[in-house]
């Protein structure tokens, strides 16, 4: 008897593997080979935002089998693998359009879905020789989608970069990890792991170590997170959404759950997370205000964005030994600050999807004032952008303000001084977010662009800006005190009111008064101000004061990369040191190694393969393809050309030659790994 | 900065003064507002001859027989030469500044002299009749013979002059007093 | 139900003192840096009447744009509204549902909306004028947050009306650390309240008014206004905490609950005024700083709260 | 030959220089005239001209003083350019005049060599129609971008009270020469808020940083030099010489009668020149108070232009005391003064200076203590040696870089000679030292002051004066609170004026402003601009407008000042 949240979590699987077979029927056609894709994506999502619903009301975890169940702590990341997944799905749905001329829809929509399913699952999975495999898919697939546009130089670049940081920094360390603690212990079964003492074994240690490494680099938090600003511009908008949105928070997922619950975060790794969030911050805000590019700001955004959730994360991991509660309340605030700051991230990351939309441009000084274009534009890109300054009442300062009031809460210096790191950086975001919103959405030119936004990338946009304003009036703190301290195994409602009267915002669990006044004001000035900007007779507008002489506007102003002039001109030398250093440790040694090594040759042999095998085929298709019973045949034949022809063209060029290769090791992934689901789901 | 020293202050603190609500005493030697006395003024025309931006005018109108001294203090910049030049003493300058006003009618002042008729024609002649009386009254100086002899055709107008007095002139005249006195303005 | 009515009377009390106070306190200013510069200077009622003068006017925005038309109500709807939660000692007001660190955000979110609406328009005055003022709250920001975590550790509370009451708590109130902590609340009162050597956001004479440039008639004085009351709302944080509470305090065990909301009400208007002469005197003898000269003292200056906040650790 | 000359020129006497300089000019120039003692006229073609001026400026530290042109058709049908040269140590003007044939005025331009042509060339083009070959700039610089190109209003042949066109019609236009592609624009000006007068200084700023900025000014320019030489006699003159600026005004007066006495030949009597040197040095302290009034207002240090303006009140009365008037004294006229000192004024004198120097001890410290103020000053701005020599900049602009010069010592005039006095030179050439400077030279006129008094000779102020010779020059120069004003005059028939250039101090500070301003912030443009106390009234001379005569209506003093009270009123 299958019970109703299984066939939900079969829904979500069955949805998702229609998503990645149904495309295979529109091979000739984009168009098709995309929406199909991601229309059963989105429909996924759906279900996977009501599966964790679900869970989350019955409050009791989907046991699927001993590989596979699904608790609390996972439904919290299936909510928000979810919303995001549904945004940029329907988002998805014309923005790829962009895209056309690449081809391949039909595999796009394999790879994206495959993408979201391999984090949607992550959070479940029991065992870590899963975890790793699916976390390996994530990582390929993640790979294909920012080389996605290949023939361009600084994508392949940034391709190049992602997969041999990920390679060196994600894969090796995790497999190797996977199999020490197999020598060792004989099982990679979580849950049998963590009542094993693995720190206190050296080689455990090891081993955490080499998790450690792995689950920070993908989260980006700072030495280790060169690849990502490079990266996350390069993919798709919507893809670089979710890889913004939702991939870097997998890292802190493994932090959280494999290294802190199931095999023991030793407390020196902590501190060492402790200060690498707080580098990340400042390194993350000063280049993001350095930045004039739209995506890479909003990269390096998330970057410093991943101190702020990691900082109370780590604090709540030492504190965790001595006061469990002070803990969950600490972990109960990074992790609003995660979900709050994956839809903000997504959206922001839509809306600036939307100007390569209109008008192909991304950098700040030609996307001025391009908002315009649409109204839902403008209110998406002013809700996104301020609430990522944590300027109230919107949810990003619902999440910053639980952040410091959850530290506050500690009564050691450190906590006194994190907070006032903290709070005093907090601006360097106000100057870059401020930077990105106010110049998109200038009024210096009214520029008319051929294209507009279209429906479903409108509708892509408000969902997570409506979730965005639910969320600032309603604050779900309650729900991740309570989802943290199940995760840390303690009940925290008994012990809360003690505490009412040093800090008030953590434990008024429902509502925010300080966001109500602000509200109130919104209310009564759109209300008057509205009345006024209607039968205003007595406004006169007529253009800006240029003292005196004429001066056309488009050059009256102060443009958005002079903004913080000074500033950079400051730091550039800084910035500079680090970028040589990076430069030469992760570019410039691998680039060269793989280009005198293997990979080269192993391509063109590929290559040459390809070629046979498409002489091959398509001989036997034209033979037979006069014969009206052959059709199905032919086409069933031409997609396979088609598919070894796009390899082998992938193969062929050497540049993005690691590319071709992870691209059809995923082919052949993804379809294992629906077998192997659906196997393991005991289905016939 | 020093705000101690700045503070121990002995004199008056405030010194500014709510101007237009309270009078303001210029020294005397301010150079106001010239004022023609129309007593003394004889419409000579000096002053508008001296005037650097041309303050002062003289119209002359000879159908009403008046000759006007007009003087407009929008243009006028205070320098006192009308008052230097004056022969009789008529311009004076007060120390009167207040003449802000927001219509330029009331700048305007305007002596109004009555010009001499001749006694013979009864035409208008271009002098006033205070200018022949000052005219007269310099006659005192000369001796008897002369005077009388220019009384005879000094309140007379060019023409009427010519016409009464040329015959004789031709008769009983030598010929360069005839220039002298041709010369002679009246 | 009685409560209820309390809250809602003081709440009403507070915000027409907010409206009332605060341009009474620019005029009081302006009195007092006339008579410092040895001038009669205006009746202390200008202010009021250049608001009067103000609205009176046909109201001037550069572009029809409903984003300009909002700011200005925005930010004064938020400031006035935050008026009522001026954390005067035991006065019941709804300074007990919030927390300091929302009450400093909410009066960023005024200024933030303010530059992000001046940043929209193309005028490079104006953009220049509010990233001065972006830039010095980036660099005073060090500033408030070590005052902030100071008041948690020292006072060990953060919520406004508590705050009121306990800071003059004898065994808190006379320790140096506190004192340090009064001092650092004034400078913020005095610094984010954009006095003269601080008011290079504005800087009349150099970016002529700044973000406050494109607006004209009724919406400049809706953002005049919105800035008085904002001087107004930053001044009685540190006035009612250092100057009200302890001497409420003091006379906490003699009167009734009624009397003492009066009296400290009371007092905290009088304190507001000296406060504010004292504020005028030194904004008369200093200069405009400019952006890059003015980053030294604000962050030398950060030492105070951050001296105090660790001196307040050790419970000095 | 360069460090010969540069060694030497220093200490050579007037006679042994103007040899050298016959020796140098030889086969250059054609012709030499003497009108004055310390104004040399030599006559060159103007292709020489070029080499005439490099030779000259190879003397250390020449100064290009102004280019003076001058319709000549009525005697010789041809236009004429005059260099006017200014040798300080040596109290000599050289003056190279070309003379350039009416249908085709084509001079070399030497603004590459020597900046100071700059303007001088533009206006010469601008209002003789005379084109300067090889001068990249191309604007305009007197006349607006609207006026007709074939129109030059300073030949003799254009009527001195019939514009062509209607000044006021028509938006104030301007083409700038800088392509912006990696700039962004700034409009400074003319409506701003620390210009008291218009002018547009066009800002191309990254962030707040100045990278570039260009210059449109004479929006008030009306010709106030035609006027004079249009229809004023000789000595109606002063008056309007005297309005050109409302600040330094007593010294065009005092220019312009002096370049009168000279070429006529009058000495004027000592007493005069007492009384001249005095109202000079009063202008200077007020003008001086004035600026730092108006640095203090702009730096936002209200207090100080508060109390600077309350100390400039008490020499405003003083000097309403002795000449009857608070500004325009209208005190000169040709031939002497028209005021004397009489009577306990003289005493009044000695305690307003007394009283002056006691409060303005006091500001002076203020402000020298005010750490702040030193701070938005010190290092802002600076003006190099090299560009101030080659900009020919005067006056506190040119001490404060470094270059001692003051006509005051250099060419002694008034009552120069018998006074002893220091001239403050600083050598940093920012704003903090220009600022010094003047802050010195008050505390410098003050002592003058008090010694003019002290040895007051007796005697007349005026010399009689009934004709001035025709067709004689002169130049006129004077110390002006901001520096050199040199008047050239060339005198007409029937006692009117054939010529008259005036060029004021401002006019040679202004075109260094754009290499002030680059580089710093756009913080720092208003106090720089102002540092080289701009009188934008000198430097265009601006002329009271036409006002058509009311009718007749005599109103009571009591009336008038009521109405005129009521009107304050309601205006502040």
């Amino acid at each position: 008897m299958v019970s109703l949240g299984e066939t939900l979590f079969y829904t979500v699987i069955v949805c998702y593997g229609l998503s990645m077979i149904l495309p295979l029927l529109f091979i000739r056609n984009y168009k098709y080979g995309v929406r199909t894709g991601l229309v059963f994506t989105a429909l996924a999502s759906i279900m996977q935002i009501v599966l964790a619903v679900y869970v989350f009301l019955t409050n009791t975890a989907i046991v699927i089998n001993d590989l596979i169940s699904i608790d609390v702590f996972a439904s919290y990341f299936l909510a928000l693998v979810g919303l995001a997944g549904l945004a940029t799905s329907i988002y998805g749905l014309e923005y790829m359009d962009l895209y056309v001329e690449i081809g391949g829809g039909w595999l796009y929509s394999i790879v994206f879905a495959a993408f979201l399913l391999s984090m949607t699952l992550l959070p479940m999975m029991k065992d870590l020789l899963l975890f790793v495999f699916f976390w390996e898919v994530m990582t390929l697939t993640s790979i294909v989608l920012i080389g996605w546009e290949y023939r361009e130089g600084f994508v392949v670049r940034a391709t190049k970069q992602y997969m041999f940081t990920m390679l060196l920094l994600n894969s090796i360390p995790l497999i190797m990890g996977t199999c020490i603690l197999w020598n060792i212990y004989g099982t990679t079964n979580l849950g049998l792991l963590a009542s094993y003492d693995v720190v206190k074994n050296p080689l455990g240690l090891l081993v955490v170590l080499l998790f450690y490494i792995a689950f920070t680099s993908k989260a980006g938090l700072f030495p280790l997170h060169y690849w990502l600003p490079d990266a996350h511009p390069a993919a798709p908008s919507n893809v670089s959404s979710l890889l913004s949105g939702v991939m870097i928070k997998m890292g802190v997922m493994g932090i959280i759950v494999i290294l802190y619950k199931y095999l023991g975060l030793p407390t020196i790794l902590s501190y060492l997370l402790l200060v690498q969030a707080l580098l990340s911050i400042f390194w993350g805000s000063i280049k993001a205000v350095m930045e004039d590019h739209a995506k890479r700001l909003l990269a390096y955004s998330s970057i410093s964005q991943i101190g702020y959730i990691t900082a109370p994360i780590a604090l709540a991991f030492i504190a965790s030994r001595t006061d469990p509660l002070l803990a969950s309340i600490m972990l109960g605030a990074g992790l609003s600050y995660m979900f709050i700051h994956s839809l903000f991230k997504t959206l922001l990351f839509l809306t600036s999807g939307c100007f390569l939309y209109v008008s192909g441009k991304i950098m700040l000084d030609e996307i001025r004032g391009m908002a315009w274009t649409s109204k839902t534009l403008v209110l998406s890109i002013i809700i996104a952008g301020f609430s990522l300054a944590g300027i109230p009442p919107l949810a990003g300062f619902m999440a910053k303000i639980m952040v410091y009031g959850s530290i506050l809460l500690g009564k050691n210096i450190v906590h006194g001084l994190v907070v006032a790191i903290l709070m005093s950086m907090a601006p360097l975001t106000l100057l870059y977010s401020i930077k990105y919103v106010s110049s998109t959405t200038s009024l210096s030119s009214k520029i008319e662009l051929g294209k507009s936004i279209g429906t479903s990338m409108k509708i892509g946009m408000i969902i997570p800006a409506l979730a965005l304003i639910v969320l600032s009036i309603v604050s779900l703190n309650k729900f991740f005190t309570n989802l943290s301290s199940i995760l840390l195994g303690i009940r925290v409602e008994t012990i809360i009111p003690s505490l009412t009267d040093f800090f008030y915002l953590v434990i008024n669990p429902y509502i925010f008064y300080g966001s109500l006044i602000v509200f109130a004001a919104l209310i009564i000035a759109v209300i008057v101000s509205y009345s006024d900007y209607k039968n205003g007779k007595d406004i006169i507008s007529k253009g800006v004061w240029t003292t005196g002489y004429i001066i056309p506007v488009n050059k009256h102003l102060i443009r958005p990369s002079y903004y913080y002039f000074e500033i950079n001109k400051a730091l550039s030398p800084l910035t500079g040191f680090f970028h040589e250093i990076y430069e030469c440790l992760v570019w410039n040694i691998p680039s060269r190694i793989v280009r005198n090594g293997i990979a080269r040759r192993i391509a063109e042999y590929f290559g040459r393969v390809n070629d046979w095998v498409w002489r091959k085929l398509c001989g036997f298709a034209e033979k037979y393809s006069r014969y009206e019973e052959y059709k199905l045949d032919e086409y069933a034949g031409s997609a396979i050309v088609s598919i070894i022809r796009l390899i082998g063209n992938i193969a062929r060029m050497a540049v993005v030659s690691p590319i071709a290769l992870f691209t059809i090791a995923l082919f052949f992934l993804s379809i294992i790994m629906l077998l192997i689901i659906l196997f393991l789901g005991g289905w016939p | 900065m020093n705000m101690r020293k700045y503070f121990e202050k002995t004199d008056k603190w405030v010194v500014t003064f709510r101007y237009p609500l309270e009078p303001l005493e210029p020294p005397k030697e301010l150079r106001g507002k010239p004022e023609i006395d129309p007593d003394l003024c004889i419409g000579c025309g000096a002053c508008a001859q001296a005037c650097p931006p041309n303050a002062i005018t003289v119209h002359t109108d000879y159908d009403e027989g008046l000759k006007k001294v007009r003087i407009f203090y929008g243009r006028c910049i205070y320098c006192g030469r009308c008052w230097e030049v004056c022969p009789e003493g008529a311009i004076k300058l007060t120390n009167f500044f207040e003449m802000a006003t927001p219509n330029k009618e009331d700048l305007v002042y305007e002596v109004v002299l009555p010009l001499h008729r001749c006694p013979r024609c009864g035409n208008y002649l271009e002098f006033t009749e205070r200018q022949v009386h000052r005219a007269y009254t310099l006659l005192t100086r000369l001796p008897e013979e002369r005077r009388k002899e220019l009384l005879e055709r000094m309140f007379l107008c060019r023409d009427c002059r010519r016409q009464v007095f040329s015959l004789e002139e031709f008769k009983n005249r030598r010929r360069d007093k005839y220039v002298q006195a041709s010369q002679t303005p009246f | 139900m009685m409560d209820y009515l309390v809250y809602l009377a003081w709440s009403i009390i507070l915000l027409l003192t907010a409206l009332i106070m605060a341009p009474l306190l620019d005029g009081v200013r302006r009195v007092i840096r006339a008579k410092v510069q040895r001038r009669i200077g205006p009746p202390v009622l200008q202010t009021f009447y250049d608001l009067r003068k103000l609205f009176g006017l046909p109201s001037l925005i550069p572009y029809r744009n409903y984003l300009l038309v909002l700011v200005p109500y925005l930010v004064f709807f938020v400031v006035v509204l935050l008026s009522i939660l001026v954390p005067i000692p035991f006065v019941i007001s709804p300074s007990s549902t919030v927390d300091i660190i929302s009450f400093i955000y909410i009066l960023l979110f005024a200024s933030a909306i303010l530059i992000y609406a001046a940043l929209i328009i193309p005028n490079p005055y104006s953009n220049a004028g509010s990233i001065r003022e972006l830039l010095l709250i980036t660099l005073f920001e060090l500033f408030v947050a070590f005052t902030i975590v100071g008041l948690a550790y020292r006072i060990g509370t953060l919520n406004m009306y508590l705050l009121g009451i306990r800071y003059g708590w004898t065994e808190y109130y006379l320790k140096p650390s506190t004192l340090l902590l009064s001092l650092s609340l004034l400078i913020i009162a005095y610094v984010e309240g954009a006095y003269t050597p601080f008011d290079i956001g504005e800087a009349e004479t150099e970016v002529l008014g700044g973000p406050y440039l494109e607006y004209g008639g009724k919406y400049y004085g809706l953002l005049l206004y919105a800035l008085l009351i904002k001087r107004y709302v930053l001044l009685a944080l540190p006035v009612s905490l250092v100057f009200v509470s302890p001497i409420i305090n003091y006379v906490a065990d003699i009167f009734n609950g009624f009397t003492l909301m009066v009296l400290s009400y009371g007092l905290f208007i009088i304190f507001m005024f000296l406060t504010m002469m004292l504020f005028s005197v030194i904004e008369a003898f200093n200069p405009r700083y400019r952006v890059d000269i003015v980053y030294k003292p604000i962050l030398v200056s950060a030492l105070i709260p951050i001296i105090g906040f660790i001196l307040g650790w050790f419970g000095w | 030959m360069v460090n010969f000359w540069i060694r030497k020129v220093e200490d050579l006497s007037k006679e042994e220089l103007l040899e050298i300089i016959d020796r140098e000019l030889k086969g250059l120039v054609t012709d030499k005239y003497v009108p004055t003692n310390n104004f040399v006229v030599y006559f060159a073609e103007r292709e020489k001209i070029p080499a005439i001026i490099e030779k000259l400026m190879e003397f250390s530290y020449t100064r290009l003083s102004v280019i003076a042109g001058n319709d000549e058709r009525y005697y010789m049908n041809k236009l004429s350019l005059t260099y006017i040269i200014a040798f300080d140590k040596q109290d000599l003007y050289i003056g190279i005049r070309t003379y350039l044939p009416f249908y085709d005025p084509v001079a070399p331009s030497i603004t590459d060599m020597v900046k100071a042509a700059w303007w001088n060339e533009r206006e010469n083009r601008d209002l003789f129609g005379i084109e300067f070959s090889g001068l990249k700039d191309k604007r305009k610089l007197v006349l607006p971008e609207y006026w007709p190109d074939n129109v030059h209003p300073w030949r003799k042949d254009y009527p001195y009270n019939k514009p062509v066109m209607d000044w006021r019609e028509g938006l104030p236009d301007y083409t700038p020469v800088r392509e912006t592609k990696d700039v962004d624009v700034i409009g400074f000006g003319p409506y701003h808020m620390v210009n008291d007068e218009p002018i547009h200084w066009r800002l191309y700023v990254k962030g707040e940083v100045i990278v570039d900025a260009e210059h449109r000014g004479f929006h008030n320019w009306r010709g106030i030099e035609k006027i004079a030489e249009g229809r004023l006699t000789y000595n109606q003159i002063p008056f309007i010489a005297e309005r050109i600026c409302g600040i330094c005004g007593f010294t065009h007066a005092t220019a312009y009668v002096q370049a009168i006495e000279s070429l006529a030949r009058i000495d004027i009597p000592d007493r005069a020149r007492y009384i001249r040197s005095l109202m000079l040095e009063i202008e200077r302290i007020e003008s001086h108070l004035l600026w730092i009034g108006i640095a203090c207002h702009i730096l936002g240090f209200d207090t100080g232009f508060m109390l600077s303006w309350k100390t400039r009140e008490h020499i405003m009365h003083l000097a309403e005391v002795l000449t009857g008037n608070r500004k325009t004294y209208g005190m000169d006229i040709v031939g002497g003064v028209r005021r004397d000192v009489l009577g306990d004024r003289i005493n009044k004198a000695i305690d307003t200076v007394k009283k002056i120097r006691a409060e303005y001890k006091e500001l002076y410290n203020m402000l020298i203590n005010n750490t702040i103020l030193v701070k938005r000053t010190r290092g802002v701005g600076v003006l190099p040696r090299e560009k101030a020599i080659s900009y020919g900049v005067v006056g506190p602009v040119a001490r404060g870089a470094g270059l001692d010069i003051d006509v005051r010592k250099d060419h002694p005039y008034a009552a120069y000679k018998e006074l002893s006095f220091n001239v403050p030179v600083y050598s940093e050439g920012d704003v903090l030292a220009i600022t010094l400077v003047r802050l010195d030279e008050v505390f410098e006129s003050l002592d003058l002051i008090e010694q003019i008094l002290d040895k007051l000779p007796k005697g007349p102020i005026m010399a009689e004066v009934k004709e001035i010779p025709a067709n004689k020059e002169a130049v006129g120069v004077v110390e002006a609170p901001r520096g050199e004003d040199i008047h050239y005059v060339r005198s007409g028939e029937y006692n009117k004026i054939q010529r008259w250039r005036v060029r004021a101090p401002s006019y040679a500070n202004i075109p260094p402003v754009r290499e002030m301003l680059i580089g710093y912030r756009l913080a720092d443009a208003p106090i720089i601009y102002a540092s080289v106390d701009p009188c934008l009234a000198c430097t265009e001379r601006y002329l009271v407008i036409d006002i058509e005569t009311g009718k007749k209506t005599i109103i009571s003093d009591e009336e008038l000042k009521a109405k005129s009270r009521k009107l304050s009123k309601t205006m502040g």
